[in-house]
């Protein structure tokens, strides 16, 4: 066991999956030289080289169309997007490309490619940096959507994502590049393909992803003290979605709360409730509820950016209403 | 063909270049009236984007390939797959939805693939083919290969910034890409001086050092001539290279097109200039073609487009259970 | 009463709007001299003239951000994307200016911007070409987004767009365009800010939108002769959404069906189906139900097309499956 | 100053047009640098890039342009902002995230907006700017306004589709909009020879038909005067100018940069070139400019930026009740 930062253990995650492959590079804007706009990729460009390690010119369409072009010809290519914020300028190349070529091409063609992404909200950008998109990548049959919530999942999701050979997106909650945690030394096989109890519960199953997992374990410690076991369930991967987790949990604890930094109209939340709806809906006590992020650009004001984001105290007290009702 | 004495190519063409290059513009020509037939008894559906015109650029620029080289092609692909060597059977089931076509009737006419010939589409998103070959060209540059990635695109395309970006990046690391620009001077209805401020599309690739040459996309001689020096260029490792072959659509922008933006004159005035019926004329002058030729080529043309289009009639319906395989790649966790 | 097909309501509109209002005009890809890929715009060139009716270049991103500073400055533009497809590549300068600038601004610039589209599949254009992407639309704060389905919506949901503040997104399903109806002469002003009851019914409420209101319409029909009697909603705007119609069918039908030709995952149908959670959990018989989508890309051949999208004879189905549960 | 005559600018500055522009220059440079302490106090937050270095291109070019000119700027704005009358204290209210803000405390640093003055963002896509710029030049010129639209942005932004897109669009419909490029050498931590295949950005211009020029950005009046002949051509109505001003960014990139990308010694060859301390001197050499004159220059500049900090610190925090305010125009049904 170590302690080491989840940036590091991103770090980590890329340097072996370099040292593992040859076929394996990273490309992105200022990956190189810079170091990496959240310093993830620093000190790599020194022992990989700038052909491994690819400063890219501004060109978001280019350099990841050209990442799909390397996977189709047999390379294994990191692609960075800076952060989600900018990935809306080569969306056509991650829907239209990346996402249809295998099925266009009749099952010829696969496209063994990963995108890093940095996301969300929470440190004051504003409204053009601040985006929560993940979920919304979730609608795109075709892709993969992996968000690492743990220290163990920013250095273990990586590889199996490699090894899929489909594109696999991965979004790094910005506001976890900090935080530290323990590893065991040992790499571990992770698989990328299931979600994970982080907290085991029995009175309501809160479910969670990314950023939202820490708050809701957050929230999860304020409503023990109030005498109410939570479940807290870290989704890991948007798409596909693991239902049984999902469902098993509420089974148990009869009753579902779903936080989502991203907009609450329309995003990956409502998805989780519309099956638990389908598939659960005489399991549940009380109807789902989802704690999202609020329907508007984010503001750049702290109290107001806050204010747009789910938070640990909003969490316990709509959880605590679920459980007033009924039940 | 590609093995002819570059000698040649000034003077004579010689029969057997001279009759294969004649049957490979035919082939188009003939495959692409049976598919407005086709069209017309609606066994081919969708967009239906026809060559008739350009063949000249295809037969001239695509023939030069190497077996290992790589095409990205757009929706009007019909004539690149035919000259790649797509079995002409496999693009018409594919036309007409079977199960048999060159992407399991997943595609259609603008989307054809095929691994064996390495080509990669078939892209219907104009200007989205242009990063998929600069990466193409990337991988095969890491990895040391000499291949080179011919990527196919229109003069509407030019103002898409993909292009703008995929010529700089393509230039900035050297890679072997074959930017094949077909101007046909319109973007569906839009002449060429309503889609750029510079209709002298060569002079685009200055902004990124790129070599570049524009040729006559009419005379398929040319054409080849001004690929093998490109394909040379490229193949040599100086970077990437933009020929632009100017040429002219005959027939309508697909098959929902009332063509109410040119003159019917100005389509005469460049179907004078047909690059089958010139070359032919060549051909006869230099004593390379006989009427016998000429029939004996059609007929074998005529009978691979009866062979393709009974191989399609033949073909089978994917059942609809398979509805949702190739979402993701089979045997694995989806 | 006059008959015309849909394609001929939205050109009235667009004419209309031109005669009316000077600072109004049309941009896109051969809006002009094409007439229009749809032969929507057909004639307008020469009634209007090329400053009015302006074919732009193949650069979506440039010319819906014209479209956004046009508007900024004073013009009321009507850009059209040729389809829903080609939008991709304007979207960062729909998300990130169109739908920010007024809160972003603090209030300071609103963007009166419509921006029309074809959309939707059913014509074997495969992959790349059959996009529903209206509904993912739906998900950005900032925009409106309208789907009109009828004649008259057609006709009449252009001109309000116009006269909103903020930018309008209006998408037309291309297997609408020749649909011929009824239209009365004098127009008459068309509300765009809620849904209409197109059928009415007391046994299920089908929620359903553009193309998808008229395979609800012929379902409703199949399950009339099945003596089922079935509500058929038409949402008419998916952004914002009209909850109230909605909930007050459910309060009265106990049963909520949701067809939306998108992807069903993290589609449209998904929020509503959520909403429906929320708010009216205990008035629901059975779980809300979704006939969506496949998530698949669109295959080009047409019994496997057919099959990828919601048709009558499904949702007839699906809603016989939901009466014959208890209720 | 923009009435001074032309002759002038050739030979001696003159003493008031001479301060007013080194008044101008430290007006950015000291309100930045108290930024920068501000930042480390945490009453500013989110990013902060710093004009630094570069303050001879906003005051030269921007101090050119008439009231009902438009500004299109990007994250690195705080100097066009000060130039463009933009009142310090809702500019610093603003980075503060108080209601009195610039943009009611919604945009901080990077997204300064001002209908007074036109200022149309503070644009933090990069490249997102120019279609915007292209439209607002559009409505001038179809409402028959002979208004000029100014749209700043880097080196870094050439490289965008975006750049491509509107440089075309704005040449191709002859629009009045000023491409001022801002070029200092970096995008981020990518040196330009990185981003570009043809790294002197001017020549860019050429493929798009676009009259151009490049500008050394380290000397405030060339800036100036080649902003004059810009607009002169802009407003005269033959279409867009591109004007490439190559200056440098003292400072890092953003409060979050090592700078690993450049070496310490170029930072101080650029320095050497500050354009206030050699724009100073040459003031000193023609006796435009005293000790005294600078003393109380700098007093009245220091006063301005102390108003500036008590302005934001007085203002006030808006309600959290508002915070879906704006997400729609209000008085209009959502
Ligand atoms: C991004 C995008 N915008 C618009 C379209 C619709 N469209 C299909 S082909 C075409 C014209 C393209 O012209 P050009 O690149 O010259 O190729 P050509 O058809 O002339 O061969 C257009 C506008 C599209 N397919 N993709
Ligand atoms: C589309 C987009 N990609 C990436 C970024 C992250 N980023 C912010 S500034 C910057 C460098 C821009 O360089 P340049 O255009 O030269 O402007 P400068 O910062 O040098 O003034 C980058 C990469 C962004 N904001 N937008
Ligand atoms: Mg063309
Ligand atoms: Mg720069």
């Amino acid at each position: 066991m170590k302690t080491i930062t989840y940036r590091e253990a991103v770090r980590e995650a890329i340097r072996e999956a370099l040292k593992r492959d040859e076929r394996v590079f990273l490309m992105g804007e200022d990956v190189g030289r810079y170091g990496g706009c959240f310093a993830v990729s620093k000190g790599l460009l020194d022992e990989f080289g700038p052909e491994r390690i690819r400063d890219t010119p501004l060109s978001e369409s280019a350099f990841v169309g050209a990442g799909i072009g390397a996977a189709l010809g047999g390379m294994r290519p990191i692609v960075e997007i800076m952060t989600v914020n900018f990935s809306l300028l080569a969306l056509d190349q991650i829907v239209n490309n990346a996402a249809t070529l295998l099925h266009m091409s009749g099952g010829q063609f696969n496209v063994p490619l990963v995108i890093r992404m940095a996301t969300g909200g929470g440190k004051q950008l504003a409204a053009q940096h601040s985006h929560s998109l993940e979920g919304w990548y979730a609608h795109i049959p075709g892709l993969k959507i992996l968000t690492p919530a743990t220290i163990e999942d920013a250095r273990g999701m990586l590889w199996p994502a490699l090894q899929d050979p489909d594109p696999v997106l991965i979004f790094e909650n910005q506001t976890l590049y900090n935080m530290e945690g323990e590893l065991s030394s040992e790499t571990n096989v992770i698989e990328i393909d299931h979600a994970c109890v982080r907290r085991q519960g029995t009175d309501v199953s809160i479910i969670s992803y990314g950023a939202g997992l820490w708050k809701s374990l957050k929230a999860a410690e304020m409503l023990a003290s109030a005498g109410i076991s939570a479940e807290v369930i870290d989704l890991r991967t948007l798409r596909p979605l693991d239902d049984e987790t999902c469902l098993g949990s509420i089974a148990k604890t009869h009753r579902a709360l779903i936080v989502d930094d991203g907009w609450r109209s329309g995003g990956i939340a409502a998805e989780i409730s519309a099956r638990i709806m389908e598939r659960a809906f005489y399991d549940l006590d009380v109807p789902v509820q989802r704690a999202c992020g609020a329907d508007v650009p984010m503001p750049y004001a702290k109290h107001l950016e806050q204010a747009a984001l789910p938070q640990p105290e909003g969490i316990a007290e709509a959880t605590k209403k679920m459980l007033s009702k009924n039940g | 063909m590609s093995t002819s004495p570059a000698g040649q190519q000034e003077g004579s063409v010689g029969r057997d270049r001279g009759l294969h290059v004649l049957r490979q513009m035919l082939r188009i020509r003939r495959f692409e009236e049976k598919c407005v037939e086709l069209y017309s008894a609606t066994k081919i559906r969708g967009f239906l984007h026809l060559y008739i015109g350009e063949e000249a650029v295809a037969v001239g620029a695509i023939g030069c390939l190497e077996a290992d080289d790589a095409v990205v092609a757009t929706y009007r692909e019909h004539g690149q797959a035919l000259v790649r060597g797509v079995s002409p059977g496999a693009i018409m089931a594919e036309m007409y939805g079977k199960l048999e076509g060159c992407a399991r009737g997943r595609g259609g006419s603008m989307h054809f693939f095929d691994a064996k010939t390495r080509l990669y589409g078939g892209n219907a998103i104009v200007g989205g083919g242009l990063p998929v070959a600069v990466g193409l060209a990337l991988a095969d540059k890491m990895q040391g290969r000499k291949r080179v990635t011919c990527c196919v695109f229109g003069d509407g395309a030019v103002a898409e910034g993909e292009f703008h970006e995929s010529m700089n990046l393509a230039a900035l690391w050297k890679l072997p890409v074959l930017f094949l620009c077909e101007n046909n001077l319109y973007a569906m209805g839009t002449a060429i001086r309503f889609e750029h401020a510079v209709t002298e599309l060569v002079k685009k690739a200055d902004a990124y050092n790129v070599a570049a040459a524009a040729v006559d996309g009419m005379d398929v001689l040319a054409v080849e001539a001004a690929t093998r020096k490109a394909l040379d260029y490229v193949r040599s490792g100086a970077g990437p290279f933009f020929l632009e072959c100017r040429t002219y659509r005959f027939r309508a922008h697909s098959m929902f097109d009332a063509e109410l933006y040119r003159a019917k004159t100005e389509v005469e005035e460049w179907k004078a200039r047909d690059p089958i019926t010139s070359f032919s004329a060549r051909l006869r002058a230099e004593g390379s073609l006989s009427d016998a030729d000429l029939e004996l080529i059609e007929n074998e043309v005529a009978a691979e487009v009866t062979d393709a289009m009974n191989f399609a009639e033949a073909g089978t319906w994917e059942p609809i259970e398979d509805l949702t395989r190739f979402v993701y790649s089979e045997g694995k966790p989806v």
